[in-house]
Protein backbone atom coordinates (compact mmCIF):
# COMPACT_ATOMS: atom_id res chain seq x y z
CA UNK A 1 0.00 0.00 0.00
CA UNK A 2 1.26 3.76 -0.72
CA UNK A 3 0.76 6.04 1.84
CA UNK A 4 1.22 10.01 0.60
CA UNK A 5 2.02 13.32 2.72
CA UNK A 6 1.68 16.86 1.27
CA UNK A 7 2.60 20.04 2.46
CA UNK A 8 3.93 20.13 6.19
CA UNK A 9 3.26 16.73 6.78
CA UNK A 10 5.65 15.52 3.90
CA UNK A 11 8.84 17.93 5.11
CA UNK A 12 7.96 16.50 9.03
CA UNK A 13 7.97 12.83 7.51
CA UNK A 14 10.98 13.50 5.25
CA UNK A 15 9.17 11.80 2.29
CA UNK A 16 6.43 12.57 0.06
CA UNK A 17 5.46 8.91 -0.06
CA UNK A 18 6.58 5.16 1.02
CA UNK A 19 5.18 1.53 0.14
CA UNK A 20 4.46 -0.09 3.55
CA UNK A 21 3.02 -3.35 4.37
CA UNK A 22 0.91 -2.84 7.24
CA UNK A 23 -0.03 -6.17 9.60
CA UNK A 24 -3.85 -7.61 8.99
CA UNK A 25 -4.84 -5.90 12.32
CA UNK A 26 -4.30 -2.57 10.68
CA UNK A 27 -8.00 -2.31 9.57
CA UNK A 28 -8.73 1.23 9.31
CA UNK A 29 -7.07 4.46 8.78
CA UNK A 30 -6.88 5.57 12.47
CA UNK A 31 -5.49 2.31 12.90
CA UNK A 32 -2.73 2.84 10.28
CA UNK A 33 -2.34 6.38 11.47
CA UNK A 34 -1.12 4.80 14.98
CA UNK A 35 1.21 1.99 12.91
CA UNK A 36 2.82 4.60 11.22
CA UNK A 37 3.45 6.64 14.64
CA UNK A 38 6.00 4.15 15.57
CA UNK A 39 8.11 4.41 12.16
CA UNK A 40 10.14 7.39 13.18
CA UNK A 41 10.30 10.57 15.21
CA UNK A 42 9.29 12.58 11.84
CA UNK A 43 5.90 9.95 11.57
CA UNK A 44 5.36 10.49 15.32
CA UNK A 45 4.94 13.85 14.72
CA UNK A 46 3.60 14.61 11.82
CA UNK A 47 0.74 12.07 12.99
CA UNK A 48 0.33 13.24 16.24
CA UNK A 49 -2.47 12.48 18.00
CA UNK A 50 -3.35 16.11 18.40
CA UNK A 51 -2.39 17.49 15.10
CA UNK A 52 -5.07 18.98 12.26
CA UNK A 53 -4.82 16.61 9.90
CA UNK A 54 -7.17 14.64 6.94
CA UNK A 55 -6.74 11.59 5.24
CA UNK A 56 -8.04 10.41 1.49
CA UNK A 57 -8.44 7.13 0.85
CA UNK A 58 -7.85 5.82 -3.35
CA UNK A 59 -7.67 9.91 -4.05
CA UNK A 60 -10.94 10.58 -1.87
CA UNK A 61 -11.00 12.39 1.32
CA UNK A 62 -12.30 9.59 3.62
CA UNK A 63 -12.44 9.84 7.47
CA UNK A 64 -10.42 8.10 10.09
CA UNK A 65 -12.55 4.84 10.17
CA UNK A 66 -12.74 4.53 6.59
CA UNK A 67 -11.79 0.66 6.18
CA UNK A 68 -8.26 -0.15 4.32
CA UNK A 69 -9.38 -3.91 2.43
CA UNK A 70 -8.45 -3.43 -1.06
CA UNK A 71 -6.97 -0.05 -0.79
CA UNK A 72 -3.88 1.26 -2.96
CA UNK A 73 -3.26 4.84 -1.76
CA UNK A 74 -3.58 6.26 1.37
CA UNK A 75 -2.93 10.40 1.88
CA UNK A 76 -2.33 12.14 4.80
CA UNK A 77 -2.63 15.98 4.98
CA UNK A 78 -2.90 19.11 6.60
CA UNK A 79 -6.85 21.24 6.10
CA UNK A 80 -6.86 22.86 2.27
CA UNK A 81 -5.52 26.42 2.03
CA UNK A 82 -5.56 26.41 -2.01
CA UNK A 83 -7.29 28.32 -4.85
CA UNK B 1 -17.49 20.61 -19.03
CA UNK B 2 -13.76 20.67 -18.41
CA UNK B 3 -11.38 21.08 -15.52
CA UNK B 4 -7.45 21.43 -16.03
CA UNK B 5 -4.66 21.74 -13.42
CA UNK B 6 -1.13 23.27 -14.55
CA UNK B 7 1.84 24.78 -14.11
CA UNK B 8 1.56 27.38 -16.80
CA UNK B 9 -0.26 30.37 -17.32
CA UNK B 10 -3.28 30.41 -18.81
CA UNK B 11 -5.20 32.89 -21.58
CA UNK B 12 -8.23 34.95 -20.36
CA UNK B 13 -9.88 35.26 -23.62
CA UNK B 14 -8.94 32.28 -25.57
CA UNK B 15 -10.20 30.29 -22.52
CA UNK B 16 -13.64 32.21 -22.63
CA UNK B 17 -14.03 32.17 -26.53
CA UNK B 18 -13.46 28.87 -26.12
CA UNK B 19 -16.19 27.85 -23.95
CA UNK B 20 -18.78 29.68 -25.74
CA UNK B 21 -17.87 29.14 -29.01
CA UNK B 22 -21.27 27.45 -31.14
CA UNK B 23 -23.29 27.64 -28.09
CA UNK B 24 -25.88 30.16 -28.73
CA UNK B 25 -28.06 29.56 -25.40
CA UNK B 26 -25.85 31.22 -23.29
CA UNK B 27 -26.92 34.26 -22.27
CA UNK B 28 -24.62 35.19 -19.38
CA UNK B 29 -20.75 34.11 -18.42
CA UNK B 30 -19.53 34.79 -14.98
CA UNK B 31 -16.23 34.15 -14.72
CA UNK B 32 -13.53 34.42 -11.42
CA UNK B 33 -9.86 34.83 -12.02
CA UNK B 34 -7.78 34.55 -8.87
CA UNK B 35 -4.72 36.37 -8.70
CA UNK B 36 -1.92 36.51 -6.04
CA UNK B 37 -2.20 39.66 -4.24
CA UNK B 38 0.29 41.36 -2.36
CA UNK B 39 0.29 40.32 1.00
CA UNK B 40 2.08 41.64 4.66
CA UNK B 41 1.78 39.36 7.50
CA UNK B 42 2.33 40.18 11.03
CA UNK B 43 4.78 38.29 13.51
CA UNK B 44 5.34 39.75 16.87
CA UNK B 45 6.29 43.41 15.96
CA UNK B 46 7.64 42.50 12.65
CA UNK B 47 5.66 43.19 9.57
CA UNK B 48 6.72 40.98 6.35
CA UNK B 49 5.91 41.21 2.88
CA UNK B 50 4.67 38.34 0.62
CA UNK B 51 6.69 37.93 -2.16
CA UNK B 52 6.12 34.50 -3.80
CA UNK B 53 4.06 31.05 -2.83
CA UNK B 54 4.28 27.79 -4.19
CA UNK B 55 0.79 25.98 -4.63
CA UNK B 56 1.09 22.09 -3.80
CA UNK B 57 -1.34 19.93 -4.80
CA UNK B 58 -2.28 16.19 -4.87
CA UNK B 59 -2.02 15.05 -8.85
CA UNK B 60 -5.09 12.99 -9.24
CA UNK B 61 -6.95 13.74 -6.61
CA UNK B 62 -6.94 17.36 -7.54
CA UNK B 63 -8.44 16.61 -10.90
CA UNK B 64 -11.32 14.37 -9.11
CA UNK B 65 -12.08 16.71 -6.73
CA UNK B 66 -12.91 19.55 -9.61
CA UNK B 67 -14.82 17.09 -11.48
CA UNK B 68 -16.59 16.30 -8.38
CA UNK B 69 -17.43 20.00 -7.80
CA UNK B 70 -18.08 20.63 -11.04
CA UNK B 71 -21.05 18.15 -11.39
CA UNK B 72 -22.51 19.35 -8.23
CA UNK B 73 -22.68 23.01 -10.33
CA UNK B 74 -24.46 21.34 -12.81
CA UNK B 75 -26.94 19.56 -11.14
CA UNK B 76 -27.64 22.27 -8.87
CA UNK B 77 -28.12 25.20 -11.83
CA UNK B 78 -29.10 25.05 -15.77
CA UNK B 79 -25.80 25.80 -17.33
CA UNK B 80 -24.12 25.45 -20.53
CA UNK B 81 -20.58 25.42 -19.79
CA UNK B 82 -18.46 25.19 -17.28
CA UNK B 83 -14.68 25.93 -16.96
CA UNK B 84 -12.30 25.37 -13.81
CA UNK B 85 -8.63 26.22 -14.49
CA UNK B 86 -6.60 25.70 -11.53
CA UNK B 87 -1.94 26.24 -11.54
CA UNK B 88 -0.09 24.99 -8.99
CA UNK B 89 3.90 25.29 -8.42
CA UNK B 90 5.17 29.26 -7.77
CA UNK B 91 3.48 32.06 -8.37
CA UNK B 92 4.63 35.77 -7.61
CA UNK B 93 2.49 38.48 -6.87
CA UNK B 94 0.27 39.70 -9.93
CA UNK B 95 0.42 36.29 -11.18
CA UNK B 96 -2.88 34.27 -12.15
CA UNK B 97 -3.87 31.11 -9.95
CA UNK B 98 -7.60 29.65 -11.02
CA UNK B 99 -10.14 30.96 -13.89
CA UNK B 100 -13.73 29.82 -13.02
CA UNK B 101 -16.05 30.40 -15.98
CA UNK B 102 -19.80 29.42 -16.09
CA UNK B 103 -22.45 30.27 -18.93
CA UNK B 104 -25.62 29.38 -18.75
CA UNK B 105 -29.06 31.15 -20.62
CA UNK B 106 -30.01 33.26 -17.14
CA UNK B 107 -27.31 35.59 -15.58
CA UNK B 108 -28.30 34.69 -11.60
CA UNK B 109 -27.84 30.91 -12.13
CA UNK B 110 -24.53 31.92 -13.75
CA UNK B 111 -23.41 34.13 -10.73
CA UNK B 112 -24.38 32.07 -8.27
CA UNK B 113 -22.82 28.74 -9.83
CA UNK B 114 -19.25 30.65 -10.01
CA UNK B 115 -19.60 31.80 -6.43
CA UNK B 116 -20.43 28.80 -5.35
CA UNK B 117 -17.09 26.98 -7.53
CA UNK B 118 -14.82 29.31 -6.28
CA UNK B 119 -15.99 29.01 -2.40
CA UNK B 120 -15.86 25.24 -2.83
CA UNK B 121 -12.65 25.11 -4.65
CA UNK B 122 -11.23 27.65 -1.62
CA UNK B 123 -11.91 24.81 1.32
CA UNK B 124 -12.50 21.19 -0.99
CA UNK B 125 -9.67 21.20 -2.97
CA UNK B 126 -6.35 19.44 -2.19
CA UNK B 127 -4.36 22.56 -2.87
CA UNK B 128 -1.86 23.74 0.06
CA UNK B 129 -0.29 27.47 -0.09
CA UNK B 130 3.50 27.58 1.08
CA UNK B 131 4.13 31.99 1.38
CA UNK B 132 7.78 33.18 0.67
CA UNK B 133 8.61 35.95 3.27
CA UNK B 134 11.72 38.01 3.66
CA UNK B 135 12.54 35.57 6.52
CA UNK B 136 11.40 32.52 5.23
CA UNK B 137 8.95 29.89 4.00
CA UNK B 138 5.54 29.25 6.09
CA UNK B 139 2.15 26.97 5.49
CA UNK B 140 -0.89 28.96 5.48
CA UNK B 141 -3.35 27.77 7.93
CA UNK B 142 -6.68 27.08 7.24
CA UNK B 143 -8.97 30.08 7.14
CA UNK B 144 -12.64 30.21 8.78
CA UNK B 145 -14.09 32.64 6.38
CA UNK B 146 -13.65 30.21 3.63
CA UNK B 147 -15.10 27.70 5.34
CA UNK B 148 -17.96 29.56 6.31
CA UNK B 149 -18.58 30.65 2.71
CA UNK B 150 -18.27 27.19 1.38
CA UNK B 151 -20.75 26.04 4.47
CA UNK B 152 -23.87 28.87 3.16
CA UNK B 153 -23.92 26.20 -0.22
CA UNK B 154 -24.01 23.36 2.40
CA UNK B 155 -27.87 24.95 3.47
CA UNK B 156 -29.57 24.88 0.55
CA UNK C 1 -12.97 53.05 -13.01
CA UNK C 2 -13.72 53.23 -16.89
CA UNK C 3 -16.85 53.34 -18.70
CA UNK C 4 -17.49 53.13 -22.43
CA UNK C 5 -20.30 52.52 -25.02
CA UNK C 6 -19.29 51.67 -28.56
CA UNK C 7 -20.71 49.63 -31.65
CA UNK C 8 -17.69 47.58 -32.10
CA UNK C 9 -16.75 44.51 -30.11
CA UNK C 10 -14.20 43.86 -27.56
CA UNK C 11 -11.20 41.78 -26.52
CA UNK C 12 -12.41 40.14 -23.00
CA UNK C 13 -8.87 39.09 -22.82
CA UNK C 14 -7.67 42.38 -23.20
CA UNK C 15 -9.63 44.27 -21.69
CA UNK C 16 -9.33 42.50 -18.25
CA UNK C 17 -5.66 42.70 -19.04
CA UNK C 18 -5.50 46.21 -19.15
CA UNK C 19 -7.81 46.27 -15.97
CA UNK C 20 -5.54 44.62 -13.89
CA UNK C 21 -1.44 45.48 -14.81
CA UNK C 22 0.45 46.59 -12.33
CA UNK C 23 -2.42 46.44 -8.95
CA UNK C 24 -0.96 43.77 -6.93
CA UNK C 25 -3.77 44.34 -4.44
CA UNK C 26 -6.33 42.85 -6.93
CA UNK C 27 -6.76 38.97 -4.95
CA UNK C 28 -10.20 38.69 -7.31
CA UNK C 29 -11.64 39.60 -10.54
CA UNK C 30 -15.56 39.18 -10.87
CA UNK C 31 -16.45 38.98 -14.60
CA UNK C 32 -19.66 39.05 -16.39
CA UNK C 33 -19.75 38.81 -20.26
CA UNK C 34 -23.35 39.04 -21.70
CA UNK C 35 -24.51 37.74 -24.82
CA UNK C 36 -26.55 37.52 -27.46
CA UNK C 37 -28.72 34.13 -27.06
CA UNK C 38 -30.64 32.36 -29.65
CA UNK C 39 -35.00 33.42 -28.29
CA UNK C 40 -37.61 32.23 -29.08
CA UNK C 41 -41.07 34.38 -28.55
CA UNK C 42 -44.78 32.92 -28.80
CA UNK C 43 -47.29 34.99 -30.30
CA UNK C 44 -50.14 33.06 -30.18
CA UNK C 45 -49.68 30.09 -32.27
CA UNK C 46 -46.59 30.71 -33.68
CA UNK C 47 -43.33 30.09 -31.83
CA UNK C 48 -41.01 32.76 -33.92
CA UNK C 49 -36.96 32.86 -33.51
CA UNK C 50 -34.98 35.97 -32.82
CA UNK C 51 -32.00 36.42 -34.90
CA UNK C 52 -30.78 39.48 -34.17
CA UNK C 53 -31.43 42.43 -32.03
CA UNK C 54 -30.49 46.34 -32.40
CA UNK C 55 -29.66 48.38 -28.90
CA UNK C 56 -30.43 51.87 -29.03
CA UNK C 57 -29.10 53.85 -26.30
CA UNK C 58 -29.10 57.52 -24.96
CA UNK C 59 -25.56 58.90 -25.94
CA UNK C 60 -24.88 61.34 -23.47
CA UNK C 61 -26.68 60.06 -20.40
CA UNK C 62 -25.77 56.46 -20.97
CA UNK C 63 -22.15 57.26 -19.76
CA UNK C 64 -23.49 60.18 -17.01
CA UNK C 65 -25.58 56.85 -15.79
CA UNK C 66 -22.81 54.22 -16.16
CA UNK C 67 -20.52 56.46 -14.47
CA UNK C 68 -22.69 57.01 -11.66
CA UNK C 69 -23.46 53.38 -11.28
CA UNK C 70 -19.71 52.44 -11.00
CA UNK C 71 -19.25 55.52 -8.44
CA UNK C 72 -22.29 53.60 -6.30
CA UNK C 73 -20.65 50.50 -6.55
CA UNK C 74 -16.99 51.92 -5.22
CA UNK C 75 -18.82 53.73 -2.61
CA UNK C 76 -20.37 50.02 -1.11
CA UNK C 77 -17.46 47.73 -1.69
CA UNK C 78 -13.32 47.74 -1.58
CA UNK C 79 -12.90 47.86 -5.15
CA UNK C 80 -9.56 48.53 -6.87
CA UNK C 81 -10.70 48.38 -10.45
CA UNK C 82 -13.83 48.55 -12.46
CA UNK C 83 -14.49 48.26 -15.81
CA UNK C 84 -18.09 48.24 -17.90
CA UNK C 85 -17.70 48.37 -22.04
CA UNK C 86 -21.47 47.81 -23.14
CA UNK C 87 -22.44 47.98 -26.79
CA UNK C 88 -25.26 49.53 -29.18
CA UNK C 89 -26.35 48.62 -32.37
CA UNK C 90 -27.18 45.46 -34.19
CA UNK C 91 -26.44 42.25 -32.46
CA UNK C 92 -26.90 39.28 -33.52
CA UNK C 93 -26.79 35.53 -31.36
CA UNK C 94 -23.46 34.84 -30.05
CA UNK C 95 -22.39 38.43 -30.21
CA UNK C 96 -20.75 40.02 -26.72
CA UNK C 97 -23.03 42.86 -25.23
CA UNK C 98 -21.70 43.91 -22.20
CA UNK C 99 -18.71 43.36 -20.30
CA UNK C 100 -18.42 44.62 -16.06
CA UNK C 101 -15.11 43.73 -14.72
CA UNK C 102 -14.34 44.22 -10.40
CA UNK C 103 -11.47 43.73 -9.20
CA UNK C 104 -10.90 43.54 -5.46
CA UNK C 105 -8.59 42.09 -2.38
CA UNK C 106 -11.54 39.68 -1.54
CA UNK C 107 -13.65 37.35 -3.73
CA UNK C 108 -17.02 38.49 -2.05
CA UNK C 109 -16.69 41.98 -2.77
CA UNK C 110 -15.48 41.78 -6.24
CA UNK C 111 -18.84 39.50 -6.62
CA UNK C 112 -21.26 41.60 -4.84
CA UNK C 113 -19.93 44.85 -6.74
CA UNK C 114 -20.16 43.00 -10.14
CA UNK C 115 -23.21 41.71 -9.35
CA UNK C 116 -24.94 44.53 -8.36
CA UNK C 117 -23.52 46.49 -11.40
CA UNK C 118 -24.86 43.80 -14.06
CA UNK C 119 -28.63 43.90 -12.39
CA UNK C 120 -27.87 48.08 -12.25
CA UNK C 121 -27.54 47.90 -15.89
CA UNK C 122 -30.80 46.22 -16.69
CA UNK C 123 -32.95 48.71 -15.24
CA UNK C 124 -31.22 51.83 -15.11
CA UNK C 125 -28.68 52.66 -17.82
CA UNK C 126 -30.94 53.78 -20.70
CA UNK C 127 -31.07 51.26 -23.36
CA UNK C 128 -33.85 49.94 -25.74
CA UNK C 129 -34.20 46.31 -27.13
CA UNK C 130 -35.45 45.72 -30.29
CA UNK C 131 -35.69 42.14 -31.57
CA UNK C 132 -35.74 41.26 -35.21
CA UNK C 133 -38.07 37.72 -35.95
CA UNK C 134 -39.27 36.63 -39.54
CA UNK C 135 -42.40 38.56 -39.83
CA UNK C 136 -40.81 41.93 -38.06
CA UNK C 137 -39.44 44.14 -35.94
CA UNK C 138 -40.76 44.37 -32.00
CA UNK C 139 -39.66 46.40 -28.79
CA UNK C 140 -38.99 44.30 -25.38
CA UNK C 141 -41.35 45.16 -22.90
CA UNK C 142 -39.92 45.77 -19.52
CA UNK C 143 -38.76 42.61 -17.42
CA UNK C 144 -40.33 42.46 -13.66
CA UNK C 145 -37.46 39.74 -13.09
CA UNK C 146 -34.75 42.62 -13.60
CA UNK C 147 -36.15 44.93 -11.54
CA UNK C 148 -36.43 42.79 -8.85
CA UNK C 149 -33.41 42.16 -9.26
CA UNK C 150 -32.05 45.79 -8.86
CA UNK C 151 -34.61 46.32 -6.33
CA UNK C 152 -32.74 43.78 -3.76
CA UNK C 153 -29.77 45.91 -3.78
CA UNK C 154 -31.61 49.05 -2.35
CA UNK C 155 -32.62 47.30 0.86
CA UNK C 156 -28.68 47.16 1.40
CA UNK D 1 -35.09 73.75 -25.54
CA UNK D 2 -34.75 70.52 -27.53
CA UNK D 3 -36.86 67.24 -26.91
CA UNK D 4 -35.42 64.12 -27.88
CA UNK D 5 -37.73 59.99 -28.39
CA UNK D 6 -36.30 57.13 -27.61
CA UNK D 7 -36.99 53.42 -29.10
CA UNK D 8 -40.70 53.08 -29.93
CA UNK D 9 -41.59 56.86 -28.94
CA UNK D 10 -39.37 58.07 -31.54
CA UNK D 11 -40.96 55.68 -34.47
CA UNK D 12 -44.50 56.79 -32.64
CA UNK D 13 -44.07 60.86 -33.24
CA UNK D 14 -41.90 60.27 -36.07
CA UNK D 15 -39.02 62.29 -35.34
CA UNK D 16 -35.87 61.44 -33.25
CA UNK D 17 -35.36 64.83 -31.88
CA UNK D 18 -37.01 68.84 -32.50
CA UNK D 19 -36.41 72.00 -30.85
CA UNK D 20 -39.60 73.63 -29.19
CA UNK D 21 -40.33 77.28 -27.61
CA UNK D 22 -43.11 76.30 -24.68
CA UNK D 23 -44.67 79.52 -23.76
CA UNK D 24 -44.30 80.27 -20.12
CA UNK D 25 -46.70 78.86 -18.45
CA UNK D 26 -45.33 75.13 -19.50
CA UNK D 27 -43.45 74.69 -16.29
CA UNK D 28 -42.49 71.36 -15.60
CA UNK D 29 -41.87 68.58 -17.90
CA UNK D 30 -45.61 67.02 -17.20
CA UNK D 31 -46.73 70.59 -18.30
CA UNK D 32 -44.46 69.85 -21.26
CA UNK D 33 -45.97 66.76 -21.86
CA UNK D 34 -49.19 67.92 -22.24
CA UNK D 35 -48.04 71.11 -24.37
CA UNK D 36 -46.23 68.45 -27.00
CA UNK D 37 -49.30 66.37 -27.24
CA UNK D 38 -51.01 69.11 -29.66
CA UNK D 39 -48.08 68.94 -31.86
CA UNK D 40 -49.20 66.04 -33.95
CA UNK D 41 -51.12 62.82 -34.10
CA UNK D 42 -47.72 61.17 -33.58
CA UNK D 43 -46.95 63.24 -30.57
CA UNK D 44 -50.68 63.11 -28.98
CA UNK D 45 -50.04 59.01 -29.35
CA UNK D 46 -46.45 58.50 -27.81
CA UNK D 47 -47.20 60.95 -25.05
CA UNK D 48 -51.09 59.56 -23.99
CA UNK D 49 -51.79 59.44 -20.48
CA UNK D 50 -51.89 56.40 -20.41
CA UNK D 51 -48.74 55.04 -22.12
CA UNK D 52 -45.61 53.91 -19.83
CA UNK D 53 -42.88 56.66 -20.37
CA UNK D 54 -39.84 58.02 -18.20
CA UNK D 55 -38.54 61.07 -18.58
CA UNK D 56 -34.56 62.58 -18.35
CA UNK D 57 -33.83 66.19 -18.25
CA UNK D 58 -30.46 67.57 -19.07
CA UNK D 59 -29.32 63.53 -19.78
CA UNK D 60 -30.24 62.81 -15.98
CA UNK D 61 -33.53 60.57 -15.30
CA UNK D 62 -36.41 63.26 -13.89
CA UNK D 63 -40.05 62.81 -12.53
CA UNK D 64 -42.76 64.76 -14.64
CA UNK D 65 -42.46 67.54 -11.72
CA UNK D 66 -39.12 68.45 -12.51
CA UNK D 67 -38.76 71.96 -13.90
CA UNK D 68 -37.97 73.34 -16.66
CA UNK D 69 -36.22 76.67 -16.26
CA UNK D 70 -32.86 76.62 -17.55
CA UNK D 71 -33.46 73.23 -19.06
CA UNK D 72 -31.60 72.70 -22.85
CA UNK D 73 -32.36 68.89 -23.08
CA UNK D 74 -35.58 67.02 -22.64
CA UNK D 75 -36.26 63.46 -23.42
CA UNK D 76 -39.04 60.76 -23.73
CA UNK D 77 -38.37 56.81 -23.25
CA UNK D 78 -40.41 53.85 -22.38
CA UNK D 79 -38.43 51.96 -19.73
CA UNK D 80 -35.35 51.01 -19.87
CA UNK D 81 -34.68 46.80 -21.27
CA UNK D 82 -31.14 46.72 -22.48
CA UNK D 83 -28.00 45.03 -21.16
Amino acid sequence: MKVRYFAWMKRTVGLPEEEVMPPAEVRTVGDLVVWLRARSAGHAEALAAGAAFGAAVDQKTASFDAPLAGVREVAFFPPFTGG
Amino acid sequence: MTVRVQQADFDVGAELDGLTRGNRKIGGLAVFVGLVREMHTRDGLHRERIDAMTLEHYPGMTEKALEEIEAEAQRRWPLEATLIVHRHGRLEAGDRIVLVAVGSPHREAAFEACEFLVDWLKTKAPFWKLEETPSGEKWVEAHEGDDAAAARWAKK
